[in-house]
């Protein structure tokens, strides 16, 4: 039987693409960012996912105007990276898990879930930024991912709380699927950011320290914040953060956190990072980070 | 925070709520159908040859899509905040950000009311504060009550 | 305000479509078929709808595997005819509803529907027969139509009772749209037929005929109807069947059938035809036709 | 008709219970992955051109798709019941009846053990009955009873 075995929460800045593929990640800009997920990458080698269900947007790379799906899922062979206008990232193909991707399909379908199943695209920042921050920059990925792509650019995004259901109707797809992986699901994009108009650079620490918070323990509160508490929060473009309830809606009752990380800023961005591991009697190692690194310029 | 269940709420007062931050132009329908062909425009770039042509003569390309001559006087002034109020949405208008060869901040912070090295400075420093740029209408009551008082 | 002033359900058999256009609609083969559609062609005249949700399957036209979603709502300003693989059909092009649509497409996500909006395609057969059964042949059709397009190609299509709550929400949606507009809601395709296999050619009138009896009054049993039953009692492709099921639960819990048509064979399928008053106390005219048109070969 | 509520079934099961129809191949995930190159081939012949060049050379058309040696031979022979067993699907392959000019109910009854007269007179007639065409599972258990009560 495939089992979730933890949850990743991560920012996606295409910034952070560019530090990474030019070797920037260890500069005085960009290293307390990137050693906030050294632990990570770590604990990554040790966990040996076989699969990710790697939750992000689009950001009108492969979907423009004329078709706008509000739940996406991959189903495809593999992905290449987008040319989000500078050329592609030179960063390895993804390789999705079309058996277990159909699977989840087709199960969420039968759920009331109404999926557009997508099966060629290219995938751009939204789901290689994490890649490159969990895993470096290996020759290849080393595990497969399903891309889930949610619809957070033409209002109305899904509510958080069709967000957290859609999580919770994904972990019980995975725990239906026969064969023995080990599957994480990652929430990506936030935290407070706007990156339009005279109030772009909007940044709110407390209430993305709130929100992380809230994705520990047992409380289901995070899925009734509505939209305009996000945009007025934390920035216009903060409403990503409602792809992180999918994650954690897929960690089931409660979770305990390994690892956080925060920090101000990268581009226009607060960056936000958590490892969780769900906490109802799975069993799964909670040995976490030694330090939780602390909140930047406070 | 509001824990109320945000689901089923009225789409119009939705509507209203979102027109209701300062500084900001949520990508509402509205937005999405007059910004329309210029968001179809600014994917286009991410077409080597696409950019290659726009950049040998940017009227000439933009005058391919059906475009207002607004629309295309904001794109080539690289006007972003006029871009936005006719129905740009930023991770389009970033395939030109990205043509042009600017950075995502600096081709940001031109919509604010700084010059990129103080804006820069103010991420540096935390990133603007949401104090008082969460409603227009709070604002405006806040500045009526103050006028009472005096 | 906007209302939903009657469901109409049809068939849209493609060759009816060609019966149309090559003036054959009256003949030995095809006027008993027309023929129950004469009432509705005279209803329609007097109702003067200002635009029709019309509820119908993609069929490989506008979608191919690429991308499949499983509601997904016309936005666009207007559809032409797709070219199924003899030409379009020379029927006038579908003008759209924007404002309706986009104002539909908004509530029904705040309301926890994953759509997908369109804005740029064609429409095939399933689209603009209907239009053809029920307007004949003018210049340009006397009203505007909003595309609400369901998978019911690769499985699972959404369940009886997700396609009927969809008819809810899009009720609740139409109710409130400020401009004074006179809507229906068709549901489309149906009724038995296979198209494949050696069991192609299954026809169930008596299952047809309690499907359309179910259409009737404030019962929502039909909701609860699984796929497998379409499938085993009226054919593979009798799953279209679910999409009127998203007309009738736009109709409110009560209605009252004005007319009804039901005749085997066109081509492989059971043509069934229905017109449906909401009866909630909307005080419609109830006037139906003086006779229901009896079920063929009986 | 069963009235119980079908939401949250398990999806083996719902997958299990469509391969018990006699006769029948529902276009599930299984099938669509495994017909994907033939359904977007079929796909293609919505293009007047595409077609044009399919009827001057099928064969040659089809090696430009990736297509196995038996869904080609499937397609060449019109084998419209080996094209379902290979994944295909009979909305995409209606493409291809057209491109043949073949009305969809002739090609239809190339599937059933019918020359198309009496496909059709059975049409006229009422079209095929569903009694003892429902279920695999049951028509076994019925044989089996049948063979006991001997
Ligand atoms: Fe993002
Ligand atoms: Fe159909």
């Amino acid at each position: 039987m495939a089992r979730i075995t933890a949850g990743v929460a991560s920012s996606h800045v295409p910034l952070l693409g560019v530090a990474s593929d030019f070797n920037k990640d260890r500069d005085d800009y960009f290293g307390p960012i990137f050693a906030g997920y050294d632990w990570t990458r770590e604990w990554e080698k040790a966990e040996k996912p076989d699969v990710i269900i790697l939750v992000y947007n689009d950001h009108a790379s492969a979907f423009d105007m004329k078709i706008i799906p509000t739940f996406a899922i991959g189903c495809g062979e593999r992905y290449k990276s987008a040319d989000e206008g500078w050329g592609p990232r030179a960063v390895p193909d993804v390789e999705g898990h079309p058996d277990l991707a159909w699977h989840i399909a087709q199960s969420l379908v039968l759920d009331e879930f109404d999926m557009t199943i997508i099966n060629e695209m290219d995938v751009d920042h939204g789901l290689t930024v994490p890649l490159s921050m969990m895993f470096g920059k290996p020759d290849a990925w080393p595990c497969k991912v399903v891309p889930l792509a949610v619809n957070v650019v033409t209002y109305p995004p899904p509510s958080g709380n069709r967000c957290w259901a859609l999580g919770e109707a994904v972990r019980k797809a995975v725990e239906s699927f026969p064969e023995d992986l080990n599957v994480q699901v990652w929430g990506t994009g936030g935290m407070s950011h706007q990156l339009q108009g005279p109030r772009a650079g909007l940044i709110n620490k407390e209430w993305d320290n709130m929100f992380l918070d809230g994705l520990v323990g047992d409380s289901d509160h995070l899925r009734r914040i509505p939209h305009i508490e996000y945009l007025r929060e934390t920035g216009s473009e903060g409403i990503e953060m409602v792809m992180w309830l999918v994650m954690r809606g897929a960690l089931g009752k409660k979770t305990r956190a390994l690892h956080r990380h925060y920090h101000v800023p990268c581009s226009n961005t607060a960056i936000g990072h958590m490892v969780l591991r769900p906490d109802n009697g799975e069993g799964l190692d909670m040995t976490g980070s030694d330090t939780v690194t602390a909140i930047a310029a406070e | 925070m509001i824990t109320e269940d945000p689901r089923h709420q009225d789409i119009h007062e939705y509507l209203a709520e979102m027109e209701d931050i300062p500084g900001t132009r949520v990508f509402t329908a509205k937005r999405a159908r007059q910004g329309y062909h210029m968001n179809q425009f600014a994917m286009s770039l991410m077409k080597d040859e696409n950019r290659a042509r726009f950049k040998a003569d940017e009227r000439a390309y933009m005058d391919e899509w059906p475009l207002t001559e607004d629309q295309k006087l904001a794109l080539l002034a690289r006007d972003y905040n006029r871009c936005l109020d006719l129905g740009g949405n930023v991770y389009f208008l970033a395939k030109l950000f990205s043509t042009d060869g600017l950075p995502f901040a600096e081709a940001v912070s031109t919509m604010t009311d700084m010059e990129f090295p103080e804006y820069r400075a103010m991420m540096m420093a935390g990133g603007r504060s949401p104090e008082g740029m969460r409603s227009i209408r709070a604002n405006e009551a806040a500045a009526a009550a103050k006028k009472e008082d005096r």
